[in-house]
């Protein structure tokens, strides 16, 4: 099916077609590259020479500007490959799975992050670099899930195979993440009943959120670039995988 | 449905045939057990306060180790292949492999409980407790278990796959399944954690098998 | 010899269909019309793809071009098909009536009783033996003989006659003159000679 | 540069870290991108076969 | 073809053997003798013993009563038969040429080289496919390739017609008759027939 | 010995080929180690004192879980056939795949567990001690293992005795592994232990190799 024959392409319809696809967004990928290095130096400048000391956490509020940014995309990145999820059992969308096997090494990148960044902030402030704390375990069995997504895309040869049967997987993932974190704040509560965390976001000055807001965007940014070269990259090793496989039959047709 | 009781009797069948494979768990969940006192120290104080938990992680780990039977040798000598052209839902026979696996890697867990509470220096009370947390908890884990031998049994490789798949989603069992033997939240926690773990039990063998068919429908050749 | 016409009249038609591996198509633009009481011949050299049509066929594959029609079957009436392929899903430790029990019991009995289909495959004095024991040929009896317990109009054979002797091949023959006789239909891959009548012969192409 | 005050160390640390993971991501996606496409090319070029 | 009688000249000869499975004779009193540059064909029904025939001249089964003598065999140079059973020992995830390098590795790559072979079996083309996409016919030629990798004079080969096209037969049968040539012997159970001079055949008896 | 070569790269390249494996295996072994918590509490203290258990019974069980793979599907494709008529020693091939087994299975747990200590709160030395037990005691779990897994290769029903022969076997190895690194008998007991736990690597390593090839070669067919 040429576009000239196709009546009338909708911008979905123009999406689901993964050459469409690559056309269309990658004009996109420069200009979004640029915004987040913008961002990305706006952000440091602020964060190192233009915001103050936390009166009191000092200087380690610093590590806020990079923790608080990489756990959020550890959680919005798992919502994106849950929505991918749907996309591939619910719309049969054909850039669904894509879009899912392309996130999952960087979600777990990003929530690696925001485990080391936290456990570097834990070091100044508890005394020591992991406390079975509710949020930073719930992090930590994020990550597991990650990873085992992840190993579970690469036991498969047949990525197309692999898809549906990750995606049932990752959205039964999506159902049990609540239940995961109800049940680790349940758990830690129930034995240390102060949080560390205090809900301090309200209150905390313009001069901290500035570049707290900076640096997230900018590596909402930064994934939102990664993700759609990722996305080219493996639209390729698909074609890549079909080719080397006929040409190891002898391209017998 | 004698398709259903059939294929419950042929998995008790092969389970029971082989022998080693109950063996084996039941010896590990033993083990698992007995090697903690050489860790901590014969603090009989200690081991008791710890004795639930160790009870349930032993368990834990020994239902991940019968994982890997549920699936891949049906699928490599093509019995996998009959169960999608059968009369009998895919479905049923997947409810009842979840069935067969509780009972053969669940209950001789819970039969040898009672030893290792007696290692353990387990009181009276807190075993009785510790036997109603694990006959509520332990159908979650096999219908979670369940679902990932099935996410990974059209897979070439499985053996570990399927644990490490599923240990992160059981974490809520596991920490219900303790939380409603220990005495540290006080009993209307321990209550609400024993319910909690029914309505996970309850959810998960009613969930489970659909999901399992659809994966392995989706996942098969 | 039951009586004929015991199966609905249907009949087995692709238009335009397409089967391959993996994304890679192996035939294209079949179109297969097996007639009831007919069966259809599959050969081909190695890795032709007749083992994946018949996979196609049984729905255990995804089309990848092109549609599978039965014609006249009622989809509350069941299952219609029987596939039966290189390997011959059975397990150890379980027997040889055992094994087939559980087959007729998960394909619904609706044919003969598993002792009467042990004899009728040449395994009625290894009935209790364990299946693991048999011998290749054996083996491949006892896969025939799961058609015989659960009645159903198409059977899809992949090398039935694989490591059957002589007496197996004829048996084999037989077996499927009945079901033509009864009104079903089947298509067999083989690169061996099939004694029965009413067999058409597909021929796919050419991959060494 | 501004005084990081006691705990320099583990603010340097954290974005080390994250610069190392954030580079080691974007590297390797530029890095497969490229590798991917040479060998596209490569394939879908009829006379190198 | 090589030159003739690159092997030493070897006889097999049994007397008095008698072979079976878990403490049940299949079959006694047999005095094969197999002379070298010739072959015998195994046949008879399913079920026979015919593959615990091979196993027990592979050694792989311990006769039950009388002997296996190798006339003519050097103890010091290696094993000298190869044994080709039902099952074609590929492996997913190993190549088709790593697979055949690996048993020319274990086995002393003292025959071909891989990549000979393969061509000689039909699979020069698919030397870098994952051997368990081989379709059944493929990994047939594949085991094949096996016996040319390695050299060694006495060839057991059980069904090793399955699944061969009609190309795949003509192939066995010249391999075979280049293996007498040389000097080879050969045991071989089989249902079809098989293209190759000098062959003699022995129907081993009853129990269906 | 080319012959022993080609098995040991072929036993790599097995388990490296599927990707996921090694990966799989270290999640696994991190995340049985993480999920104690939430069974015994997440009391410091109390973990920092059963952390060396902790990470024995996670190496005992990622590697229990690994056996599985080491004949069976060798077996079950005819591979092991060809083994015994190779030209390699049986003895030989088996050697390599003991090596193999613990390059696989037991090395990247090694390189892994710095990240247990962390967050199971151990010392820094406890966690060398750790270190220096595992890589004393993982080649008897291999070798032991190896051979259990022969012996279970080897009989196709009597799999009873499998488990029965190894667990007596191995637990020696988890005791004295844990026995090395917690200082409950004090220093000299704990070198004691180090020293037992070298002596049994090596034992098991090279009688295990000929103790497997005579099993398998019993093992009829
Ligand atoms: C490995 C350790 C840690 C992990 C996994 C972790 C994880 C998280 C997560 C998931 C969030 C929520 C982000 C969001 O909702 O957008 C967060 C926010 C935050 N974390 Fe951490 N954290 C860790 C350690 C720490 C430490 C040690 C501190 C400082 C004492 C800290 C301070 C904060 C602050 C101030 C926020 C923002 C709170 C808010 O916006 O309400 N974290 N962390
Ligand atoms: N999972 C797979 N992924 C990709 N290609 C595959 C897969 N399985 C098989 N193939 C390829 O498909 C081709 C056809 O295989 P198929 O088994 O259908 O052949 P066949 O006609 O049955 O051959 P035979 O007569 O040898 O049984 C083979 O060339 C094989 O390489
Ligand atoms: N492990 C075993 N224990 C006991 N009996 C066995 C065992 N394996 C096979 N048998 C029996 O040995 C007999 C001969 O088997 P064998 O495989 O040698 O036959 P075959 O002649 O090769 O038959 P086919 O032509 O079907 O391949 C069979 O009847 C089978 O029941
Ligand atoms: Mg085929
Ligand atoms: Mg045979």
């Amino acid at each position: 099916m040429t576009i000239e024959t196709t009546p009338k392409m909708s911008w979905w319809n123009r999406l689901a077609h993964p050459g469409q696809f690559m056309a269309w967004t990658r004009p996109l990928i420069w200009p979004l590259a640029i915004l987040t290095l913008a961002l990305f130096l706006a952000g440091l400048w602020f964060a190192f020479f233009a915001s103050p000391a936390d009166y009191q956490m000092g200087d380690t509020v610093r590590i806020m500007y990079v923790h608080v940014p990489t756990a959020w995309l550890g959680q919005f990145i798992y919502a994106t490959m849950a929505v991918s999820a749907l996309g591939t059992l619910v719309w049969r969308h054909p850039l669904a799975d894509v879009s899912m096997k392309a996130a999952a090494p960087m979600g777990a990148a990003f929530t690696a992050m925001a485990l080391f960044t936290g456990s570097m902030w834990g070091r100044p402030t508890w005394g020591t670099f992991w406390e079975w704390d509710g949020r930073m375990t719930s992090t930590l069995i994020l990550l597991f899930i990650y990873l085992g997504i992840v190993a579970l895309w690469r036991a498969f040869d047949d990525q197309l195979r692999a898809a549906r049967v990750v995606a049932a997987f990752t959205l039964v993932g999506a159902i049990n993440v609540p239940i995961i974190k109800f049940s680790v704040d349940w758990w830690s509560t129930l034995h240390q009943p102060a949080s560390v965390f205090t809900p301090e976001g309200p209150k905390m000055p313009f001069s901290i959120l500035l570049p707290l807001f900076l640096m997230f965007f900018a590596f909402t940014f930064l994934f939102a670039t990664l993700q759609l070269v990722a996305m080219h990259t493996e639209i390729r090793r698909r074609r890549v995988m079909t080719l080397e496989r006929r040409a190891a039959r002898g391209d017998a047709r | 449905m004698s398709g259903f009781r059939s294929v419950l009797r042929r998995e008790l069948r092969l389970a029971l045939a082989g022998g080693s494979d109950m063996l084996t768990l039941v010896l590990f969940f033993v083990i698992v057990g007995a090697i903690v006192p050489f860790a901590v120290g014969p603090d009989r104080q200690l081991l008791a306060r710890i004795a639930p938990g160790i009870v349930w992680i032993a368990a834990f780990l020994s239902m991940l180790l019968g994982l890997d039977r549920l699936f891949r040798p049906d699928r490599e000598d093509g019995t996998l292949t009959l169960y999608r052209l059968a009369e009998l839902p895919l479905a049923a026979a997947i409810a009842a492999k979840v069935i067969a696996h509780w009972l053969t890697a669940a209950l001789p867990l819970i039969l040898a409980s009672p030893f290792l509470a007696m290692i353990l220096a387990m009181d009276e009370p807190t075993f009785w407790r510790t036997l109603a947390s694990l006959a509520l908890g332990t159908p979650a884990l096999a219908a979670f278990g369940t679902f990932g031998a099935a996410v990974t049994a059209a897979t070439r490789r499985g053996g570990l796959l399927a644990p490490i798949l599923i240990a992160p989603l059981s974490v809520p069992v596991l920490i219900f399944g303790v939380g409603a033997i220990s005495p540290l939240g006080g009993p209307d926690q321990a209550a609400a954690a024993m319910l909690f773990l029914a309505a996970l039990s309850l959810m998960a063998l009613a969930l489970s098998p659909f999901a399992s068919a659809l994966a392995i429908g989706w996942g098969e050749e | 010899m039951t009586q004929r016409q015991v199966f609905p009249r249907l009949f087995l038609r692709t238009s335009d269909l397409a089967c391959g591996r993996g994304g890679m198509v192996l035939a294209r633009n079949l179109a297969l019309a097996v007639a009831p009481g007919t069966g259809l011949l599959l050969r081909g050299p190695n890795g032709a793809g007749k083992s994946t049509l018949l996979l196609t066929l049984a729905g255990l594959l995804p089309p990848l071009a092109g549609t599978i029609e039965i014609e006249g079957h009622d989809p509350e009436a069941g299952k219609i098909l029987h596939h039966c392929g290189h390997r011959n899903a059975v397990r150890a430790r379980l027997g040889v009536a055992e094994t087939l029990k559980f087959w007729a019991a998960i394909n619904g009995a609706t044919g003969m009783p598993a002792g009467a289909a042990l004899e009728r495959v040449g395994l009625g004095r290894l009935a209790r033996l364990d299946a693991a024991y048999l011998s290749a040929g054996q083996q491949r009896r006892l896969a025939l003989a799961r058609l015989l317990v659960s009645r159903r109009p198409l059977w899809l054979l992949d090398e039935p006659s694989a490591a059957l002797d002589a007496e197996g091949q004829a048996l084999l023959g037989s077996l499927l003159e009945e079901h033509f006789a009864a009104g079903g239909l089947a298509v067999i891959a083989t690169h061996d000679a099939i004694a029965a009548d009413g067999l058409a012969t597909l021929t796919l192409g050419g991959a060494a | 540069m501004i005084e990081l005050g006691q705990h320099a160390a583990f603010i340097v640390l954290a974005y080390a870290g994250v610069f190392l993971g954030v580079a080691a991501l974007v590297l390797w996606t530029v890095f497969d991108g490229r590798r991917t496409s040479a060998r596209l090319e490569a394939l879908s070029d009829p006379k190198s076969r």
